[in-house]
């Protein structure tokens, strides 16, 4: 099934969104390849589940991780949009936030959560630290963005980026799980190498 | 009566003093044991706070160690220098930590940065870097490219290294042991929710008792002390609201402070009395988390919101003014980034009203349950002596019965102008420490409402050079921070940034102590005693 | 009492009708055999869709508590199709397999959850006519039934090869074999109070006035003791010990993902339900209206109210209790936990008991 | 007796103290909730502090005049290299030799937003604004030049009539 409409969500238009160049280009790949009707509705509904579904690990190191509890509190209530499960289990979680500086010690064990999650699974990195080592980046122990150890889905800038940011990065996140595929389709693209995926598959 | 100093200078005639900013006393490496143990013993006024202990690398081949020490009793202030004796086994120096506990965490800091190995000291492991690293990276000779990212798994040591001098002058290796290969040990951390952040805790455990915790730090080690030898004075400022987020107000102004102490500049009324009441409201906003997170700690999970709502309407406050919730980036050199807003006052004369009114609910809910009681009191014991021992001040040591709120004995800002009580508890227990951040939150009410009404006219800022040099010198300064005392240590060589930048963490000293506080509880109240001790973990990492 | 409006509610009829007519077509084991698969597969729906209401009122009603709104983008403004998305989510989610875990027992452990859950499940009393296993010791069943959980538990937190999740275990198999004494004890207060072990019986037993009023203080204490230790049963907060989030990451399912992980979570919603449930049918008169003695117009008006919505009503006022106190207090410690069993809930519940029993004896209960 | 009156003191006393927990906790829950609700308050109540310092923003004016002088102090007052402005040398109408923007680079993925290049600018260039909506899904996109397409330097009568505060 065609992918007509660039995915968006409630109270939003996709033009209000950034970046939309993006996901028109990970449409016409998905168009070209294409997809029958049935399985197509099926993802639909899938991803429909995904998005509206994430359980966030949140990997918090620093200043972030405080701005990502209030982000969890009344105030700002994530629960809203359905992220309100925080596990701290990397197993049962969908999205790996990373909230602030990854430095050489912690570099190892970022790469390990991240194979312990269980797929689908997300990264999104929150704040200057983690996207390209912030004000930290010529430091002798900083990792220097964390896309260099995982994949990262979306880079939310600011240091720390305000809570509404932080719901603005994670509606990208949701409209990113709008566009993949799950049914007749690998559904992951951007598996570095060396990464191997676990073979067994639910 | 003797000064401290003319009284070393009579155990030590080789003491000399140096008075090129603050004053030192730099004793010799052979002579600096029994120095420090007579300090600390002294009879009028015994030096029994060691506040920090820094290494400088001096560049010509000498490496220095700070040692910067308080009387408990006339909270009197003297700074003593060593320098490390150099031969084939490279800089070494006795160790003090049987004098001071705290010096057992900082020596492994200084060898950790400097590779001053400390004769005597029972545990030389690394302590913020990976123990594979190679090099000591704050040595002026480092090659920042020595050491690559490396992904392999970390294995960490369960013995430890000490070295004792002999009389010949060759050092003996010994080994001791942390964890025995059959110890339940459990990994608390680094990903852990209830670390506050980044923490290790290797903890061995009988049944669900705690018998021994080894904290391993260092995964969110920054190099901060390293990188602001790089930079500006003006650009270091940006690091000290990164240390402890939740006293970015009161971090910066010890850094202004200590700055504008060395530079000779005056700042305005106005601008002392808009820091004092930032720093206080910043010590609302983290006693607040404080609650919050302890709540959640302990599996309260709806007490966390209550603190997190009056939270808010702080950071609303500041945020209207600084242009920041958590990071402010206010104050700088000479005053601050901009004048108050004109709702600021107004504002905050509401919250410190509607803070009295609401703080009953944190008490119905929380503080008088039966379980949080039984889960509080009389868990994790911290006596008066260990605690100033290993150094733990804020909110930690004045539970313990020790008063060392650096606002009351060393003023600065406006303290001395206003009237505040020293909130001080006797037990040392979990719930004292509970206790003496909950009655500060409203004595900094108290504090906000006497200076909000008065704040005088005049400049936010003071014109400061653009580039700003300081005398050659070693200066210091320190704040009541929302967890204790923040101090910053700064060498300067006349140049336009620091030869050495110091910050004295104020969470290092609390997570040293968890071993001895937590030692005989559960794991249950391992949390939550961590949870009391109110720690920040890229304040101790730096 | 006559009953009319009751009878006419009750499902009995239906049901026999139903299993005469197939009777009819074929020989009475297949009659026996299709129903049973009939009914299996409804309580399984029934138990999803429970599962499914459960755990979006506890978001709302958490929500509220906290002083915020809780799902409200998913499924119009009140987001009612924020747990489905998350149904269908936890389905397509990987099964990690762990490489030296015990497999057996790490993939049977979750069953046995959700089986121990489901067998105390079907053993709540609908309505008339409604209960799907009418044993004549049901009470016990249900005691029985609900401690396989327990099994499955420990065999989560031990199969799972990590110290967390066998911390979890341990404390939870320590802490639920404690707490099923004050549990039993205050069920046989009641059976005392009642003089039968069936589900239907006490039910009817409490046809002139419900339980909870009719055994003057005794029967209230026991309910709130019930509620207690049921909830140490459910492995809710304040007694969630064996997940404690803040101690031990995710307790004994910490290594359990996608569906295995959806079972644990399920079965705690279900054990929620299941605890409230037995708590209404014991004390709060399962699905009996409410009757006055002596005010037989407006027994009469109760009665108009059909059994299946007394029951879920006050199932799920108990929900709310439950809930309500979950989201007040910090958790309990361990020795905190036990000592509360055994040092004040447990020598009140024999009180509890004996007092029920001179009572019943003397024959002062109403 | 001591003791049992002390038990039940306690039991008295904890159940009690339960109590006003539960009493407190369903107060709050028939209060007002104070949730503010991003993103379907984005165009109605929505508010950020005009001090709020989300993203830098180069001060251009309705022809498209901006005011750097490519001097470089903002560079050099950045503590981590998060500003890069190259320039070129250009000989104007009177054959004097000026300095030129051509690329204002600014990274907001490494800023720190500490505002020493809106301070040390002579000229008011460049602002943060409340821009915050930022989230991308690729590093790159977060590369951006400030200078807008075919912008060129306000001429100095301008500057002055039109003095723009940071």
């Amino acid at each position: 099934m065609e992918i007509k409409h660039l995915p968006t969500t409630k109270d939003m238009r996709p033009e209000e969104f950034k970046d939309n160049d993006y996901l028109l280009r990970m449409a016409e790949e998905l168009n070209r390849e294409g997809a029958g009707v049935v399985l197509g509705l099926a993802d639909k509904l899938i991803n429909w589940g995904r998005s509206n579904s994430v359980w966030s690990l949140a990997l918090g190191t620093s200043c972030c991780a405080i701005e990502f509890m209030a982000l969890g509190a009344a105030r700002y209530d994530m629960a809203r949009f359905g992220f309100e499960v925080t596990r701290n289990s990397p197993r049962q979680a969908d999205l790996l936030m990373v909230l602030g500086t990854i430095n050489y010690r912690m570099a190892p064990v970022l790469k390990r959560l991240y194979d312990q999650m269980a797929e689908p699974k997300y990264v999104v990195a929150v704040g200057g630290c983690t996207i390209s080592g912030g004000p930290f980046r010529k430091s002798y122990c900083v990792v220097d963005g964390i896309d260099k150890i995982v994949p990262v889905d979306v880079y939310i800038p600011g240091c720390p980026p305000r809570p509404e940011a932080f719901f603005y990065g994670m509606m990208q996140l949701q409209r990113k799980i709008k566009m993949e595929r799950f049914l007749g389709h690998r559904d992951r693209n951007e598996v570095p190498q060396g990464m191997e995926r676990k073979e067994e598959k639910a | 009566m003797m000064t401290t100093e003319e009284k070393i200078k009579e155990w030590c005639p080789q003491a000399e003093t140096e008075t090129a900013g603050e004053t030192v006393v730099r004793v010799p490496a052979d002579k600096l044991e029994d120095v420090c143990r007579r300090l600390h013993d002294d009879a009028d006024e015994p030096m029994d706070y060691m506040r920090d202990l820094v290494g400088v690398d001096q560049g010509d081949g000498r490496y220095s160690v700070y040692y910067q020490l308080e009387s408990t009793r006339t909270h009197g202030r003297v700074m003593l220098c060593s320098d490390a004796a150099t031969g084939e086994e490279g800089p070494l120096l006795p160790s003090v930590c049987q004098v001071w506990k705290t010096a057992e965490i900082k020596e492994r800091e200084a060898y950790d940065f400097f590779g001053i190995r400390f004769t005597g000291h029972p545990d030389m492991r690394r302590l913020f870097l990976r123990e594979d690293w190679k090099g000591y990276p704050l040595r002026k000779d480092y090659d920042m490219d020595s050491n690559p990212l490396n992904m392999e798994n970390e294995v960490n040591a369960d013995v430890t290294e000490e070295f004792r001098l002999l009389p010949d002058g060759t050092l003996e290796r010994r080994e001791n042991v942390v964890f025995n290969p059959d110890d339940f040990v459990v990994n608390i951390g680094p990903q852990h929710p209830s670390t506050h952040g980044a923490l290790r805790m290797r903890t061995s455990l009988e049944g669900e008792t705690v018998k021994h915790i080894d904290p391993v730090l260092g995964y969110i080690h920054r190099g901060i002390e390293k990188l602001s030898e790089s930079l500006t004075y003006p650009q270091t400022l940006a690091f000290t609201d990164r240390l402890d987020y939740l006293s970015a107000h009161q971090n910066r102004h010890a850094l202004c402070m200590c700055i504008e102490r060395a530079a000779g500049i005056e700042v305005t009324d106005r601008v002392q009395y808009i820091r004092t009441i930032m720093d206080e409201l910043q010590r609302i906003a983290s006693h607040l988390l404080f609650y919050s997170c302890l709540v959640m700690d302990m599996g309260a999970l709806t007490p966390f919101f209550y603190g997190f709502r009056e939270r808010e309407m702080i950071l609303d406050i500041f945020e209207e003014t600084t242009g920041g919730r958590l990071i402010q980036n206010y104050n700088m050199i000479g005053g601050v980034q901009a004048d108050i807003h004109p709702t600021f006052v107004q504002k905050v004369k509401e919250f410190t009203k509607h803070m009295r009114e609401i703080i009953h609910e944190y008490h119905d809910i929380f503080t008088g349950s039966v379980i949080a009681r039984n889960r509080l009191k009389q868990m994790g014991l911290l006596s008066r002596e260990d605690a100033i021992s290993l150094g733990a001040t804020g909110g930690t040591g004045r539970a313990s019965g020790w008063a060392n709120d650096v606002r009351k004995h060393h003023p600065y800002g406006l303290y001395d102008k206003v009237d505040f009580k020293e909130i001080v508890y006797t037990h040392g227990d979990s719930w004292d420490r509970y206790m003496v951040r909950m009655d500060e939150i409203l004595e900094s009410c108290a504090i906000i409402d006497q200076l909000i009404d008065n704040i005088p006219a005049g400049d936010f800022r003071v014109k400061v050079k653009p580039i700003l040099k300081l005398p050659e010198g070693v200066f210091t300064a320190s704040v009541e921070s929302s967890r204790g005392e923040f101090g910053v240590f700064l060498v300067s060589r006349g140049d336009k940034s620091p030869y050495r930048l110091h910050f004295r963490s104020t969470g290092l000293p609390l997570v040293h102590a968890m071993d001895t506080v937590c030692r005989g509880n559960k794991i249950a109240d391992l949390i939550a005693i961590g949870g009391t001790l109110d720690f920040v973990i890229p304040d101790i990492d730096r | 009492m006559e009953q009319s409006f009751l009878d006419y509610y009750s499902l009995e009829p239906l049901t026999r009708w139903i299993h005469d007519a197939l009777c009819g077509v074929m020989s009475e084991d297949w009659a026996v055999f299709l129903e049973s698969l009939v009914i299996g597969v409804a309580i399984l729906l029934a138990y999803a869709v429970l599962a499914v209401v459960l755990i979006y009122m506890e978001r709302r009603v958490c929500g509220a508590f906290q002083c915020r709104i809780g799902p409200n983008r998913v499924g119009g403004k009140g987001g009612l199709l924020q747990v489905p998305a998350d149904v269908l989510k936890i389905l397509t989610k990987e099964i990690i397999r762990l490489k030296n875990s015990d497999h057996v027992l790490y993939e049977l452990a979750p069953y046995l959850v959700i089986l121990a859950s489901v067998l105390s499940f079907s053993c709540l009393p609908w309505n008339k006519g409604m209960a799907v296993i009418d044993l004549e010791v049901g009470v016990f069943f249900v005691l029985a039934a609900s401690s396989i959980g327990i099994l499955g538990i420990l065999l989560a937190g031990w199969s799972s090869n990590s110290k967390y999740t066998a911390i979890g275990a341990v404390r939870s198999g320590a802490m639920l074999v404690s707490y099923e004494l004050s549990l039993g004890i205050c069920v046989l207060t009641v059976v005392i109070l009642s003089g039968t072990m069936s589900i239907s019986g006490i039910v009817e037993s409490q046809a002139d006035g419900w339980n909870i009023f009719k055994g003057h203080i005794v029967t209230l204490i026991a309910f709130v003791v019930y509620l207690i230790s049921g909830n140490a049963e459910a492995n809710r907060g304040p007694f969630d010990l064996a997940e404690a989030e803040q101690e031990l990451t995710a307790g004994y399912h910490t290594e359990y993902s996608g569906m295995h992980f959806g079972f644990f979570y399920l079965a705690e919603y279900l054990n929620l339900f299941i605890t409230s449930g037995i708590a209404t049918t014991l004390f709060l008169g399962g699905w009996m209206p409410l009757h006055v003695a002596g005010l037989d117009g407006f027994n009469a008006v109760m009665d108009y109210i059909p059994g299946i919505v007394w029951f879920l009503g006050k199932t799920f006022f108990v929900v709310f209790l439950l809930m309500w106190i979950r989201w007040t207090y910090p958790r309990l410690r361990i020795d905190q936990v036990l000592n509360l069993e055994w040092k004040y809930l447990m020598p009140l519940s024999l009180l509890l008991m004996l007092v029920m029993a001179v009572l019943k004896t003397c024959g002062l209960v109403f | 007796m001591n003791s049992f009156t002390k038990y039940v003191k306690r039991y008295w006393r904890s159940t009690k103290s339960l109590w006003v927990g539960l009493h407190t906790s369903i107060r709050v829950f028939f209060r007002k909730k104070v949730t503010e609700q991003y993103p379907e308050n984005r165009h109605t109540t929505l508010h950020i502090p005009e001090r709020h310092r989300a993203t830098l923003e180069m001060v251009h004016d309705a022809d498209n005049h901006h005011h750097c002088i490519a001097c470089g102090l903002c560079q050099m007052a950045c503590p981590n290299g998060t500003i890069r402005v190259v320039s070129e040398m250009k000989e104007d109408a009177e054959g004097k030799k000026k300095r030129v923007l051509v690329r204002y680079e600014y990274d907001l993925g490494s800023c720190v937003f500490c505002q020493l290049c809106v301070n040390a600018c002579p000229h008011g260039a460049i602002r943060f604004t409340n821009e915050f909506e930022n989230a991308v899904f690729e590093r790159e996109k977060l590369h951006l030049v400030l200078n807008r397409e075919g912008s060129t330097l306000a001429p100095p009568a301008e500057k002055k009539t039109n003095p723009v505060k940071a």
